[in-house]
Formats: C-alpha cells, sequence, structure tokens
C-alpha cells in the first residue's frame, strides 16, 4: 500500500492530476451544470444586489461627469492623464489572461487550460467592457464617441488621423472585444447544448435551444469546430499581444521620458498576462469553493497560474531593470531625471515602491511550492500583484507627465471622489457582469474536460511505466 | 483505450556509427584547421578586419548557444514530452558555451579594434556629464573582462549542470533528475535572460557606445532561438539523411519544429519591429542614428534583405501546415534561416566600421568556418560520448509517439 | 427528447436574418448620403434685436463692408460696430423711426447692441480675420452675398474640411486686396490666375498643419 | 421500401468512445457509406475512421484575411493621403511604419469573422430542426453517450438489418428515427 500510494506521488510529480475523485463524463456535466439549475439561492440576489448598487454608483458618477464635463477629474495640466487611462490600461491588462489561457496555452496543448479557460474567457469580455468606459468618458462629448471608429463625421467632414497610437487603440481594443466574444461564444456553443438537453423549464430548453443554435455534436460539426477553434487561437495569440502592445505605443510613440522606451510592447504584454493571472486566481479561489468544483479546477491549476504570475512577475522585474540600467547607460539626463528622481525619490516615490513591492517582490515568495499551494496565502498574494499593476500604470502616467520640461509647469496629481468611486464602480459592474455569467452560463468547459480526461486516460500506462522503469522494474503488462 | 496508434517497430539505435562520426569527425576538423589557418592570415593582413569579422561568427554562435540554453530550459519547466526525443542534441547546442568562452579570447584580445570606448582619448572626448560616469564605472577594459568571465562561467555551470543531470539518466531512469532539472531552469531562465541581455549590451550594442535601446537584449535573445532551432532542425534532418534516429524523429516532431520556428520568426519580427517603429516614430536624433547608419549606401539593401528575408518570406515560407511537414521545404527554411541570422547579427556589428556601405570580405567566411568548426568538434565530441536521445527520461517514450492534434 | 421547434423554423431563420441584412444595409447606405455633409444647409439665420438689413446698407446704399466691420484688416477679430457707428448717420437719418429704438437706447445707456453673433467657430479654432482679407480673401468666400441679404444667415458649413479646401488649393479664392469687399466682384481673367500672381508676390502660404489653427 | 422517404436512419448508442470508434470501422468495412457519429466531445481520430476529408475552413479565414488586410490598406492610403490630407508631426502622409497596427488588427478581425462565421455555415448552422432530434436518447448526446447513425439514404440500409449489425458492435441501444 505504501508503496503504491508512493508511486502515486511520484505519478502526480510527472504529470499534475487534474482532477480529482476520477470522474466520469456524466460527472462532469452534472457538477458543471447543477450550478446553473438548482433554485437560485438567497445569497445570490444578496451578491447581485451588492454589486449591482456599486455599478449603479459608477453610473451616477458617469451621469456627474457628462453633465459637468471633466473637470470633475482630478486630471490638471501637466497631468492631463490621470485615473482615466490608468484604469483602462489596468482593465485592458486584466483582460489579457483569458485570452492566454484560451488561446496560448491551447497552441502549447497545456491541457489543464480545460477547466479553467471558460471562467477566465469571461473575465476578459468583463475587462474589457471595464475598460472601454473609460476611452468613451475621456474624450469629453460621449455622445460623439463614435468619432473614434472609421466613419467620416457629419460635420466636420473629415477623417481620424490613422498616423495616431489613440486610433490604434481604437482597432485594437475593439477587435480584441470582438474577437474574445467569438472565441468565447464558440467554446461555448457546445456546452450550451448540454444546458439545453438537461433542462427542464421549457423557457429554459427554449432558450438555450436557440443560443446553441442546433448544436448536434456531430463527427462534422467537431471537425470543422476543432478547426475554428485552432484558427482562432492562432490568431487570438497574436492579437493578444497586439492590444498592449499598442497600449504601449500610446505612451512610447511620444518623446516623454519615461515614457520612450522600445521595451514598452514586450514588457507591457507581460505585465498584463501579470495582472490577469492575479485576477483569475483571486476570482478562481472564490468560485471553486462557493460552486464545490474543487475536483475539476484542482490545486494544479492553482499551482500553475501561480508559476505563471512568478515567471511573469520575473519579466516585469526584468524590464524594470532594464529601464534603469538604460537610464544611466544612457548617461541622457532626462532618462535619468525620471527613473532616479521623478520615481525613486521624487513626490510618488511611495507609488513607485509600492509597485515594485507588490509586483516583483511579492510573487518571489511562489518560489516555494509550499506557499503556491496554500489557498489563502496565494489568494493574497494574487490581490497585491493586482494593486502592484494599478500602481504601476498609475506611476508610469503620473510619474512622467508631473515634471513637465519647464519647472514652472510642475504638478501634482490628486484623484477626486469622482476618480475614486467611479473606479470602484468599475469593480462592480466586472462583478455584476460575474455574478450572472455564473447564474446562467457553464462556467467550466464541459466538453473540453471531457476531452481532456479522455486524452489523459490514454496517457496513464506512459506514468506507469516511467515510475516503474525508474525503480528498475518492467511495468505491468508491459507488453505496449 | 484502444485508440491505437499504428507505428513502426522502433529499431532506432541512440548511438552515433562509427562510420559517421569519422566522416563528420574529418569534415569539422577539415573545416577547422582550414578556418583558423585561413583566419590567421586575415589576421597577419588587417587586425581590424579580423577582430570585427571574428566578432559577428562569435556572436551568431553564441546567440545560438543561449537560444539553445532557454529552450532547453523551458522544455524542463512545462514538462514537455513531445521534445524530448530532441532534447539531447538542445542540451549538446548549449553545452557549447564552456567551448565559446575559450572562444570569447579574441574578442577580449580585439577590444581596442572593436570599441571606441576602450580608448581613453575617445572617453576624454565625452562632453556628456553622467555618461563620464558609465565609462569609469561600466564601459571600460576591465570591468568587460570581469563581466565576461562571470557570464562565462555561471552559463557553463548551469549548462554542465543541465547536462550532466539528463545524461545521469540515461542509464538509471531515475525519476530526481527530472525533478532536479526543472528546479535547476526556473531561476537559470532568470538568469540567462538577464546575462543575455546584459551580455549583448557589451558586446554588441556598445560598439556605438552612444547609442540605446532597452529592447536590444530580448532582439538579440529572439533572434538566436530563432537561429537555434533551425540548426537543431537541420541537425535531425542530417542525421536523417544518414539513418540515424528515423522512426524515433517523425514527422511531427519536424511539424513542431517547424511552428517553433515560425512562431520565433513571427516572434522576432515584432521585436525588431517594435524597437524600429518607437525609433522612427518619435524621431530622437540619438536614436535614429543606429537606423540611419543601416539605411547610408548598400546597407540599406541589407535592411531590405532582413526585411523581406528575414520575415516576409519565412513567414509565408512557413505559414502552411504542409510546408512544415514537408521535410525538403524544411531542409531549405533550416539553411535559409541560418543565413538570415547570420545576415542579422552581420546587419548589427558592421555597419559600426564600414559607414559607407557594406564590404565583404573572405575573412568573415574565414572566422565563421574557424568558429563555427570549433564549437562543432566540441559537438561532435560529445555525440559519441552519450546516447542520441535522452533515452532514460520518464516522458521519452511518450515523446516518441507524440502526434499533433 | 422531442423537435422543439417545426421544420420551416430553419428557414424562417435565414429569412429573417436576410431581410435584417438588407434591411440594416440600406438604412446605412440612406444615412450615408443623406447625412453626407455636403447635404447639410448651414442656414443659421437667428433673429436680430433690430431688423437691420445688409441689403439696404450694403447692397442699395452701397456702403463698404469695412464701414462698420473697421477692425477686419487690422485684428483677429472682426468688429460688430458700436451704437456710436450707428449714429453716426442715424442721429439724422430716420432719427425718429420705432425700428431704431433699441438703438437709440443702447446709444442712450452707452450699453452694445445685443446682436446675436452668426459666424460662429468653436473656441479650439484660432481664426485670424486680419490674415485672410490682407491676403485678400474676399468676404464674400465665408459670408457669401451679404450685399443681397435682408437678413444675415450663415451660407458655408465653416467646417475643418471646408478650411482646408482652401487652405490647400487657395489661388481660386485670392483677390487683390482692393476688391476684398467688393461682394460683386468680376475679374476679367481666370480668377485662379490672378490669385496663383498674389500667391507668388505676398508669399501666401495658408497652414495646413494641425497647429496652424488649433494653438 | 415505401417509407424510406420518411426514415432519417437507424440509430446506434454506445458506451464508450473505443466503442463508437469500432464500431464506425467496422461500418465501413461492412460497405456502408452514409455515416454521422455523433459525440459530447471531439474524439482523436474519428475523422480518419469515418474517412472524412480535412475541413476547407482555413482557405476561408485565408481569404477573409485577405479582404482584411486590403480594406486597412485602402483605408489608411485613402484616408490619409488622398480624401484628408493633412501634416502631422512631420509623419508621411502614407507609410507603412504606422500602418502596421490596423493593417494587423483589421486582417484578424475579418479573418475571426471567417472562423467563426465559416464554421456555422460549413456546419449548416443554425439549424433548429434536425432528424437526430426525434430520437428519445438525444440528450445523452451532449452528456456522455457516443452516438453512430446509419443513414436511410445508404444503399445498403435496411432497418432490420442495419439494426442487427449495430447491436452486433455493442450498442446498448438502438431506434429508427423518422425525417
Amino acid at each position: 500500500m505504501a508503496q503504491l500510494t508512493h508511486d502515486q506521488e511520484l505519478k502526480d510529480k510527472l504529470s499534475a492530476p487534474l482532477a480529482y475523485g476520477n470522474p466520469n463524463f456524466h460527472d462532469v456535466t452534472e457538477a458543471v451544470s447543477i450550478i446553473s439549475e438548482v433554485k437560485t439561492h438567497r445569497n445570490w440576489y444578496i451578491a447581485l444586489a451588492i454589486t449591482g448598487s456599486i455599478t449603479g454608483m459608477m453610473g451616477l458618477m458617469i451621469a456627474y461627469l457628462i453633465v459637468t464635463g471633466v473637470g470633475v477629474w482630478g486630471n490638471n495640466a501637466p497631468v492631463g492623464w490621470g485615473w482615466d487611462i490608468t484604469n483602462f490600461v489596468f482593465w485592458i491588462g486584466i483582460g489579457h489572461a483569458g485570452t492566454l489561457i484560451s488561446a496560448i496555452l491551447f497552441l502549447f496543448r497545456q491541457k489543464w487550460r480545460t477547466s479553467i479557460n471558460r471562467f477566465a474567457e469571461a473575465m476578459t469580455l468583463f475587462a474589457v467592457a471595464c475598460a472601454a468606459i473609460y476611452p468613451g468618458i475621456h474624450v469629453g462629448r460621449p455622445w460623439r464617441a463614435y468619432w473614434l471608429f472609421p466613419i467620416p463625421n457629419e460635420f466636420l467632414d473629415m477623417w481620424q488621423n490613422f498616423r495616431s497610437p489613440l486610433l490604434w487603440d481604437v482597432f485594437a481594443v475593439s477587435t480584441y472585444g470582438t474577437v474574445s466574444a467569438l472565441f468565447w461564444y464558440v467554446g461555448l456553443v457546445p456546452d450550451l447544448a448540454t444546458f439545453r438537453d438537461r433542462a427542464k423549464t421549457k423557457a429554459r430548453k427554449l432558450s438555450f435551444a436557440i443560443a446553441s443554435l442546433g448544436w448536434r455534436g456531430s463527427a462534422t460539426h467537431w471537425k470543422n469546430y476543432e478547426k475554428a477553434y485552432m484558427i482562432l487561437a492562432g490568431l487570438s495569440t497574436p492579437l493578444v499581444l497586439s492590444v498592449h502592445t499598442i497600449v504601449s505605443f500610446d505612451f512610447a510613440t511620444s518623446i516623454l521620458p519615461g515614457w520612450h522606451t522600445t521595451i514598452f510592447p514586450p514588457y507591457f504584454v507581460a505585465g498584463a498576462i501579470f495582472s490577469g493571472f492575479a485576477m483569475v486566481v483571486t476570482l478562481m479561489v472564490i468560485a471553486r469553493w462557493i460552486y464545490k468544483v474543487e475536483h475539476l479546477v484542482t490545486m494544479t491549476h492553482l499551482e500553475n497560474m501561480n508559476k505563471v504570475i512568478l515567471a511573469t512577475g520575473c519579466i516585469v522585474g526584468y524590464a524594470y531593470a532594464t529601464e534603469f540600467f538604460i537610464a544611466w547607460y544612457s548617461g541622457n539626463p532626462y532618462e535619468s531625471y525620471v527613473f532616479f528622481v521623478s520615481r525613486a525619490t521624487g513626490p510618488y516615490w511611495w507609488a513607485y515602491w509600492s509597485m515594485v513591492t507588490c509586483n516583483v517582490i511579492s510573487p518571489q515568495f511562489f518560489w516555494f511550492k509550499k506557499l503556491r499551494t496554500n489557498i489563502p496565502f496565494m489568494f493574497v498574494i494574487s490581490i497585491i500583484v493586482n494593486i502592484g499593476m494599478w500602481f504601476e500604470r498609475f506611476v508610469i502616467i503620473a510619474t512622467s507627465l508631473h515634471r513637465d520640461f519647464l519647472p514652472s509647469s510642475w504638478g501634482y496629481f490628486r484623484p477626486t471622489f469622482v476618480d475614486i468611486f467611479t473606479f470602484i464602480g468599475t469593480f462592480g459592474l466586472f462583478l455584476t457582469l460575474f455574478v450572472f455569467f455564473t447564474r446562467f452560463l457553464p462556467i467550466i468547459a464541459i466538453g473540453e474536460v471531457k476531452g481532456m480526461m479522455a486524452a489523459n486516460a490514454h496517457e496513464e500506462h506512459y506514468l506507469d511505466e516511467a515510475v516503474a522503469a525508474s525503480q528498475g522494474k518492467e511495468p505491468v503488462g508491459a507488453a505496449h | 483505450m484502444s485508440q491505437s496508434h499504428h507505428h513502426p517497430v522502433n529499431t532506432d539505435s541512440y548511438y552515433i556509427p562509427d562510420a559517421i562520426w569519422d566522416r563528420g569527425r574529418n569534415v569539422l576538423g577539415a573545416m577547422f584547421l582550414l578556418g583558423w589557418g585561413a583566419a590567421l592570415a586575415g589576421y597577419g593582413q588587417n587586425h581590424d578586419q579580423f577582430f570585427q569579422s571574428y566578432l559577428v561568427a562569435f556572436f551568431f554562435a553564441f546567440s545560438i548557444a543561449i537560444g539553445a540554453t532557454l529552450f532547453t530550459m523551458i522544455q524542463h519547466l512545462t514538462g514537455s514530452a513531445w521534445s524530448v526525443p530532441v532534447r539531447r542534441i538542445m542540451e549538446n547546442i548549449m553545452m557549447s558555451l564552456p567551448v565559446l568562452g575559450l572562444l570569447f579570447i579574441p574578442v577580449a584580445l580585439g577590444l581596442h579594434s572593436l570599441y571606441e570606448w576602450s580608448h581613453p582619448e575617445f572617453v576624454a572626448k565625452e562632453v556628456m556629464e553622467l555618461k563620464k560616469g558609465v565609462y569609469t564605472n561600466f564601459l571600460n577594459p576591465k570591468m568587460f573582462y570581469i563581466r565576461a568571465v562571470a557570464y562565462f562561467l555561471i552559463w557553463s555551470f548551469w549548462a554542465w549542470k543541465l547536462y550532466s543531470n539528463s545524461k545521469s539518466q540515461d542509464t538509471t531512469k531515475a525519476l530526481g533528475p527530472t525533478f532536479a532539472n526543472e528546479k535547476w531552469s526556473a531561476p537559470g531562465m532568470l538568469l540567462f535572460f538577464l546575462s543575455g541581455s546584459l551580455a549583448s549590451f557589451d558586446w554588441v550594442m556598445s560598439l556605438n557606445p552612444h547609442w540605446y535601446s532597452t529592447m536590444f537584449g530580448v532582439y538579440c535573445l529572439a533572434g538566436g532561438a530563432w537561429g537555434f532551432f533551425a540548426l537543431l532542425t537541420f541537425i535531425f534532418l542530417r542525421f536523417r539523411a544518414n539513418g540515424i534516429m528515423v522512426n524515433s524523429v517523425t514527422t511531427e516532431h519536424y511539424h513542431d519544429l517547424g511552428k517553433w520556428m515560425f512562431a520565433l520568426t513571427v516572434f522576432w519580427a515584432y521585436i525588431a519591429f517594435s524597437q524600429y517603429m518607437l525609433i522612427w516614430y518619435a524621431n530622437m536624433p540619438e536614436e535614429t542614428i543606429f537606423f540611419k547608419m543601416r539605411r547610408t549606401g548598400s546597407w540599406e539593401a541589407m535592411s531590405g534583405v532582413l526585411l523581406f528575408g528575414h520575415f516576409i518570406f519565412t513567414f509565408l515560407l512557413l505559414l502552411a501546415r504542409n510546408s512544415k511537414r514537408t521535410l525538403n521545404v524544411l531542409r531549405f527554411a533550416t539553411l535559409w534561416i541560418l543565413a538570415m541570422h547570420y545576415t542579422d547579427v552581420y546587419w548589427l556589428v558592421m555597419p559600426n566600421f564600414h559607414k559607407a556601405g557594406i564590404a565583404f570580405s573572405w575573412v568573415d567566411l574565414a572566422t565563421l568556418s574557424a568558429v563555427m568548426s570549433t564549437v562543432g568538434l566540441a559537438f561532435w565530441m560529445r555525440l559519441r560520448k552519450a546516447p542520441l536521445a535522452p533515452i532514460g527520461d520518464p516522458r521519452f517514450k511518450k515523446g516518441l509517439e507524440f502526434q499533433n492534434v | 427528447m422531442a423537435q422543439l421547434f417545426p421544420k420551416k423554423i430553419d428557414l424562417m431563420i435565414r429569412g429573417v436574418g436576410l431581410a435584417v441584412a438588407i434591411g440594416a444595409g440600406v438604412t446605412a447606405g440612406g444615412m450615408l448620403l443623406l447625412h453626407h455633409p455636403k447635404k447639410i444647409e448651414p442656414g443659421y439665420q437667428p433673429t436680430q434685436p433690430i431688423a437691420y438689413s445688409h441689403k439696404l446698407h450694403a447692397g442699395n446704399l452701397g456702403m463698404d463692408c469695412m464701414y462698420c466691420h473697421n477692425t477686419v484688416d487690422k485684428s483677429s477679430y472682426a468688429a460688430i460696430p458700436s451704437s456710436q457707428t450707428c449714429m453716426n448717420c442715424h442721429s439724422k437719418v430716420k432719427a425718429q423711426s420705432v425700428v431704431l429704438e433699441p438703438l437709440r437706447k443702447s446709444y442712450e445707456a452707452n450699453e452694445p447692441v445685443p446682436w446675436v453673433k452668426i459666424h460662429r467657430l468653436p473656441d479650439y479654432a484660432f481664426f485670424n480675420h486680419s490674415a485672410h482679407v490682407n491676403s485678400g480673401v474676399s468676404c464674400v468666400t465665408c459670408h457669401g452675398r451679404v450685399d443681397q441679404m435682408i437678413e444675415v444667415k450663415q451660407v458655408q458649413p465653416l467646417t475643418m474640411a471646408w478650411c482646408l479646401e482652401c487652405h490647400r488649393n487657395p489661388a481660386a479664392h485670392i483677390r487683390p486686396a482692393e476688391f476684398v469687399t467688393k461682394l460683386d466682384w468680376k475679374p476679367e481673367r481666370d480668377p485662379a490666375e490672378i490669385g496663383r500672381e498674389i500667391i507668388v508676390k505676398k508669399k501666401i502660404n495658408p497652414p495646413v498643419n494641425c497647429s496652424g489653427c488649433h494653438r | 421500401m415505401a417509407d424510406k422517404t420518411t426514415i432519417h436512419g437507424m440509430v446506434g448508442d454506445f458506451d464508450s468512445p473505443d466503442q463508437l470508434m469500432d464500431a464506425i470501422r467496422a461500418a465501413r468495412k461492412a460497405g456502408y457509406t452514409k455515416l454521422e457519429a455523433y459525440t459530447p466531445f471531439p474524439i482523436h481520430g474519428i475523422d480518419d475512421a469515418m474517412g472524412a476529408k480535412p475541413s476547407i475552413l482555413g482557405y476561408i479565414v485565408v481569404c477573409c484575411g485577405a479582404v482584411g488586410l486590403t480594406i486597412a490598406i485602402l483605408l489608411q492610403w485613402w484616408t490619409g493621403a488622398v480624401a484628408y490630407p493633412l501634416v502631422i508631426s512631420g509623419k508621411p502622409m502614407f507609410a507603412f511604419e504606422f500602418a502596421i497596427p490596423i493593417i494587423f488588427e483589421l486582417t484578424v478581425l475579418l479573418s475571426a469573422f471567417g472562423a467563426v462565421f465559416g464554421m456555422f455555415a460549413l456546419n449548416g448552422l443554425p439549424k433548429l430542426h434536425h432528424p437526430l432530434f426525434n430520437y428519445s436518447g438525444a440528450e445523452g448526446i451532449t452528456d456522455d453517450r457516443f452516438v453512430l447513425v446509419i443513414e436511410a439514404g445508404d444503399h445498403q440500409f435496411d432497418a432490420a438489418g442495419t439494426r442487427e449489425f449495430l447491436l452486433a458492435q455493442g450498442a446498448a441501444k438502438t431506434e429508427l428515427i423518422e425525417e
């Protein structure tokens, strides 16, 4: 018996378990579907009431902003970009983890993605929705926000400036939102069909029947579906890189010290993945506990996500270090000033060092297996990382802007209550959307988990053989 | 599960036949003698030209070796199975790093022919107050040597550790070294990324001591990884032509190697384009000088070759699934990529010396042959000392039967 | 499992989809045609506090525009005449007219007549009257035949694209400075040719970059 | 058979993917050509077993991507250099450097449209009414059942014989479903 447990441990170490309790296909359907099928719990209404009222508060703030004007924000000269752009970049960044899990890990054949990709993709969509609010209200006249899109506007008879990174952003973010939504929907269709087939009430049956478009799961369906999924993953991978790359261009194409640096594109992408994974961990820890899917979203998933957080945290640290080094190496007094004075020791030192502590130092704890498999600990770290990543955007924006080239135009940014409550309100929107998502849709990709189980069962014998060989034995039934 | 895949019986031997080994040694030995002979003649003719050509050849070999190390560590970290049959050769290329430490000596000797900042009179002319501190503390011969020694010590140690762990499994089939290599790889990635970037700042970026780009390290590593995958694939295609490991490394593996070459084609283009675009867009003279130099005279043509050859052509060549599974196409692609990677390194280094335009020299070929044959001979020696694949790796069997979906 | 929908449902869905697509296309096309900037009539014609006729003064009586708008060639702003300017004549002519009651009141109280501004540019667009007038851009180019208007209305869109049309290709709109206020000027040669000569002579180079107007 | 037109085919309902795969291979060996399999998740190798041709979706996507690329180039060139030329910080009216981001985004966007809507089109979705839904156990297909349908259009189809054949392959249940 002891030998068996030891062998199992070695096998788990070679290929960590992605589901506990050896569930069969029906168990998976049952575990995921039941979440949406049970009678709505009282707590759900309470959660909705809380998140809904926070969203409502955001609505009030935005209404106040539109009626009064952007002067209600703390933006000033020289800090013309304040919390609006900070929060925009913050939310867009959060979204990146969803695409990373659904697309990039798919291309890398990382099977552990299957239990969490649906959830992470939903997060992408909701985060993009939160982000998209900011450019809309930042333009000052939101009723003219459609001027951002390539339509010749009716009053000025002019076209957008396609040479501006801000317009690239419009294309990147709206393409990203659209493609993520399509990717998410394509993945949902087979699971919506599952919900349709299990539905007890007429209303539920009809709505899922329409939403699943009559999916039958025929071999032809799956053939085209898998091809489409592969192509979408192949498209989304460069797309997700391009989005934060283009967001970084908003800064890096300028000549402002601290913004104009060539490492910005990959550094922003890594930072986005970093914060996004942290957000997935935060939400997943709660969701797997509430919805009792710990056997499908296992410690392996959480640990792998923490490893990604550690890796991307190190990349972000690498970028900070490179920027600092080059600022010194270049001998350029303006670059040196931004990094050594404005950021590290200037009036925003507290923001800068919060950023470094949260982003570079805190993930280092994940080098230890004990800590990266400790649920309360990872929960706390994931939140700290997100605070740090918010600070990163704030530091980049505020420290570079607050010292203009003339000392007469130096300034300091202070958020107003509108800034603060709008930002809190976006969390309300984000969570409200999640509350709806977890109530009505399959939060785990049922079909994909089954596919993964079938493939894994097929590979079990490799592990047996390897463990047996390491002990100098021939495995049982080694006739393969 | 009875979804049995019907494989041909794997009769591969994982040891290199003596006849083939002898032939390889003869070819590499001849290259070695000819290359070093010619290179020394080149040195006699023109010191400066020799060192410049040598730096190109050295950096080409170095970037491939560090690319091999990074990817070996990534395979350990992700516990990937598909790459196990080809991993020993990866490790073997990685083990070029200690040899490259020796091959660095001519670069160190040629300091004054290569780096302006090594001349006190150049430093004395510096007008930027802050830059003077950089020369005192960083860009000077002493610190340059210290750093180089530190890099090679770290790299050689890490490479040896990963390699010997892997080799120890060949007979014992123990699982411990697999777990150990996973542990070594995580900090290794961080360390190699940092030191690799710093080394590319030292050896190439500082050729123009006033130019800087934070992306430069990533650029060099991306190109190196690209060249590495081409070399790895090329080696296996040569093996295949000689009947080595034909059943172990199948179309499925070549398909994946092709995907990596394709992915890195795109990644390099992404990095190169971002660096170029940001500098082009901001249009600041101290930065644009880099591209201005490379758009002067015939260098502009070479920039065009890189744009079309390094990216567009390779992208289109490897885009289709079939081209990655057609070994003749792949063979052409590997040679093409290696040529383009060499062009890239040449393009990074040479415009600093030949400002008017491209000035090819026969010494370029001689030094390339000298460096590559030295690294190659060491590779070839190690080839006989261990099996050609990590046959004791727990994921080896799974890797053999790997199939693309 | 029973069928949830009748057999014809799939045909219906496709039909509805097609109809929606065609409808959307037609709507978009229609909006683009009807809403095109060139189709928008400017025509802003507010009621002024005094029923002043430009046709009578500038047209029939032949008064020069610059008699009242006397700063247009000196300042970036075009002056609206003060009540004093009007009273130069109207203290004698039609001195008792009921229509002119607000004018006399304003004159006595030393307060301006609240004329309603018609040609308004946004704050972020900088426009210099004197630069245009001195280059030889006639009043008529932007304001139309004011000498034929009883009540003035806006006749040009004054959009950015409209400004730029002329800034990019000014020759046809440039005339000798002495004819700037002659709204019915008829050149004996091709006006563009005359314009080109003046452009060369005066070195006129209208800005087409952003900061030309958005300073 | 007179009622052949109103019959869609014979369902064989299997417990596991392996049984289904074996049944498909056997059916093809037995000469059946008009087969369709229905499964809760994609099964590796099923296309080979059924002798299905690879999906043509890739070509559709490439065409859509090319359209996106063309639109992006034309849009930026026409608006920037023809319809509305404006000097902005000394940049050319049109240059590939700044055109790349939008070229990339539109290419990806249209390719993604091609992939998603192309997939739905190739699969004939939406299709809310289908003979399969007449099968009494159709709900199981999206759960844990693996179904093979031998269609009535097959020249070898014969209700009784085909049922025998499917049972012989280990089908847990068979059923004749109507059109």
